[in-house]
């Protein structure tokens, strides 16, 4: 019954359309929530409900079996999301953004220019993030997201803009994450290739 | 009791409920109004300063009262709305809102035609209860424009919900610092204070129109409120069911 | 008559007493039609509906 | 997990971390500091411009005319305070983040005010004199703008964050805050007025500062619960 992270009863009505009604999921540590859908499925919206961002219709998220909504704070300090938008500034370069967000959430103890190193990022780290491409801009999101020390990822289309070597990546990332006992909710418009306990929820 | 009021604030119910409530409230409001604008003219004797000018204190100040009532409304109804997530009290605030503006109009108005005889004049800034309620209007101006210019109603409830709550606490300052600024400009009172000073004959028309202007509003926001309730559950299955009703229950 | 002209003040003490029921009843009537208007509406709409299923 | 992992930072790290990171985007692109500068600038010399450079009546509405000019290039300002984080999604990183967004909010004005408010209060001077100010005048007048773009910046914030992701955004910013932040326009002008009167001004002063502790305490609030709103 316990789970890490679930949802009950959820339902989501924008505008005159219904996008999800009555839906629920359960998640424990090591394992990946799947949200397949086409595009305006509401996969982001379901995304950015469990990131306790959207105010449902009904029912709740759950987090250690308590609601989301009383506990926000502990809540945001267990996950880190990977948006559509990068949420980087881009007149500033890698480091600058990355220290910015060293002081919003605890960062894990990793060497910076190694995970910048693994994500093929090492020799951009000077440069402001508006000259380099979005395939490059969605790998400093990723190298944010690896810096922070959180057990939930939430990863909205994190292949966009990514290359075959980049997808390949992403989903390498996440099987360590998931080894490690972390989580992981991901939304994807294609199948993933990802040796892990997989949990769906079709949109 | 708390099952009670939650069985109240159900939509269909006080749809039903308001329609019941209207005529209870307009009946008794008009006939107190009635009263109060023939005493107020005719029987109440002329003011020893103003005369017969005086008498429009019989409309503006339940208007201007009005005024800040609704504002009042508002707050509370979107500040119940923020906590206790009652859809119906959201509804209150836009319901309010238009009712509010449209009684600080006639405030100013009415405010600004006795301004002419008394001061020559038919506006003066000195005034500090003109000016503070002309800053009122401009409050529900904000107020209806952010609502009108979200789409989501839900979201829209919200948004104006933390205005007319920040609003509110401003209506407190904006007539403190008007106060100020009009007594360093040797500024004119519109009305002396009522109450006790004021004598029967004139007080007690007075009363009446107030009572009964609030009565009158009452039944305005039941009426608008109804309309809000309807729009906004336009997709459940009670609306379903009333439209689809013969006879319809509009 | 006199009553009426209220000490010469008659025009102004007149015209709030009026417009003070034009704003109360163009309130109630503003309030009136919004009403038909958003009831219709949803009739037009339900209606519509019902014939499709 | 890790257990070699740090702590979660504290909640001054947060505000001193967006505070900064404003200003270095500020520092990128000064014309978004110069602009209002500019405009508080040039609204001051209309004024002479359109009511002719009579000493006497400068004298008089200099007050009035640096105090409305100021509060327009702060509301030109606020636009901006939250729409670049809304656009390239780094507001809603702040809203998931597990610093109290009040705090975050309180750092974002805090930026605002240094960026926009406080060189108003430092250029100030330089068109006082313009207006035949005298030095002790000039004085009040700097308090009260410092006191005064304080308490607008934190206003601003409110509807700034209402406003945020709507289309008609500018427009309707100035008609939500420009009543809210008429009380400010009110002691900050007259106090400027009766200092150049040779008057008290004492209470338009402690006015303005228990305006700015009341802003200070509840403003961070309202802008925190506002931008959750304008976000969903």
């Amino acid at each position: 019954m316990t789970s890490k992270l679930s949802g009950k009863g959820l339902t989501l009505i924008r505008g005159e359309s219904c996008l999800f009604r009555g839906l629920g999921f359960a998640l424990n540590p090591g394992e990946l929530l799947l949200l397949e859908g086409q595009n305006g499925s509401g996969k982001t919206s379901l995304m950015r409900a469990i990131a306790g961002m959207l105010s449902l219709e009904t029912g709740e998220i759950y987090w250690n079996d308590m609601e989301v909504s009383r506990q926000r704070q502990e809540f945001h300090g267990a996950l880190v999301w990977l948006a559509h938008r990068t949420g980087l500034k881009g007149d500033l370069n890698l480091v600058e953004n990355l220290r910015f967000e060293a002081a919003l959430r605890p960062q894990a103890n990793v060497d910076l220019a190694a995970v910048c190193k693994r994500l093929g990022i090492a020799k951009l780290k000077r440069l402001p993030l508006r000259s380099l491409s979005a395939g490059q801009q969605r790998r400093v999101a990723l190298a944010r997201m690896l810096m922070a020390d959180v057990p939930l990822w939430l990863m909205d289309e994190p292949f966009t803009n990514l290359d075959r070597e980049g997808r390949k990546l992403v989903m390498e990332l996440t099987e360590e994450h998931l080894a490690k006992g972390g989580m992981c909710v991901l939304a994807a418009h294609q199948d993933v290739d990802i040796n892990a306990t997989i949990k769906r929820v079709a949109l | 009791m708390w099952k009670f009021f939650h069985q109240w604030a159900s939509p269909p119910h006080f749809y039903r409920l308001a329609k019941v409530l209207i005529p209870w409230l307009a009946v008794p409001g008009l006939l107190l109004i009635a009263y109060g604008t023939y005493a107020g003219l005719f029987l109440a004797s002329p003011d020893y300063q103003q005369g017969d000018a005086f008498r429009i204190i019989y409309v503006h100040v339940p208007s201007a009262y009005l005024s800040m009532m609704a504002y009042v409304f508002m707050a509370v109804g979107g500040g119940i709305g923020l906590i206790w997530r009652l859809k119906l009290a959201h509804a209150v605030g836009a319901a309010a809102a238009p009712l509010g503006a449209a009684f600080t109009f006639l405030a100013l108005l009415t405010g600004s035609i006795w301004g002419r005889p008394m001061w020559g004049t038919w506006w003066e800034w000195g005034d500090p209860r003109l000016t503070s309620e002309l800053i009122l209007l401009f409050l529900y101006f904000g107020y209806m424009a952010l609502r009108s210019s979200i789409d989501d109603t839900a979201k829209a409830d919200k948004a104006s919900a933390v205005l007319a709550l920040v609003g509110v606490i401003n209506v407190v300052i904006v007539h403190f610092s008007v106060v100020w600024w009009s007594s360093l400009h040797q500024g004119q009172t519109l009305f002396k204070k009522g109450g006790p000073g004021m004598d029967a004959d004139m007080l007690y028309p007075l009363l009446a129109m107030i009572l009964g202007f609030t009565f009158v509003f009452g039944a305005l926001l039941a009426r608008r409120l109804r309309t809000e309730v309807l729009y906004r559950e336009r997709r459940t299955r009670w609306v379903r069911e009333l439209v689809l009703t013969p006879g319809g229950g509009r | 008559m006199d009553a009426l002209a209220m000490g010469n003040y008659g025009a102004y003490v007149w015209s709030c007493f009026a417009l003070t029921l034009i704003v109360i009843v163009f309130s109630d009537w503003r309030a009136r039609v919004r009403h038909n208007q958003v009831y219709r509406d949803i009739e037009v709409r339900i209606k519509a509906l019902e014939e499709q299923e | 997990m890790s257990d070699s992992s740090q702590q979660q930072p504290g909640i001054l790290a947060g505000l001193l971390a967006v505070t900064r990171r404003d200003l270095l985007l500020a520092w990128k692109r000064p014309g978004d500091v110069l602009n209002p500068l500019f405009f508080f600038a040039m609204v001051c010399t209309l004024f002479p411009l359109a009511v002719g450079p009579s000493p006497e009546q400068l004298t008089v509405s200099g007050p009035g005319v640096l105090w409305v000019a100021a509060l327009l290039a702060t509301l030109l300002s606020l636009n901006a305070l939250f729409m670049g984080d809304h656009e390239d999604g780094s507001l809603d990183q702040l809203l998931v983040s597990p610093q109290p967004l009040p705090v975050l909010a309180l750092g974002k004005t805090l930026s605002h005010w240094l960026i926009s408010g406080f060189p108003l209060v430092l250029i100030s001077p330089l068109l006082a004199m313009t207006y035949r100010m005298s030095t002790d005048v000039m004085g009040v007048l700097m308090l009260t703008l410092l006191l005064g773009t304080i308490c607008l910046s934190l206003l601003g914030s409110i509807g700034a964050a209402l406003t945020v992701g709507l289309h008609r955004g500018t427009a309707l910013l100035s008609l939500l805050i420009l009543p809210l932040a008429m009380p400010v326009l009110l002691l900050g002008a007259n106090t400027v007025s009766l200092a150049a009167g040779n008057e008290v001004y004492a209470t338009g002063i402690w006015a303005l500062g228990a305006y700015v502790i009341a802003a200070l305490s509840l403003a961070p609030f309202a802008t925190a619960a506002a931008l959750r709103i304008s976000n969903e």
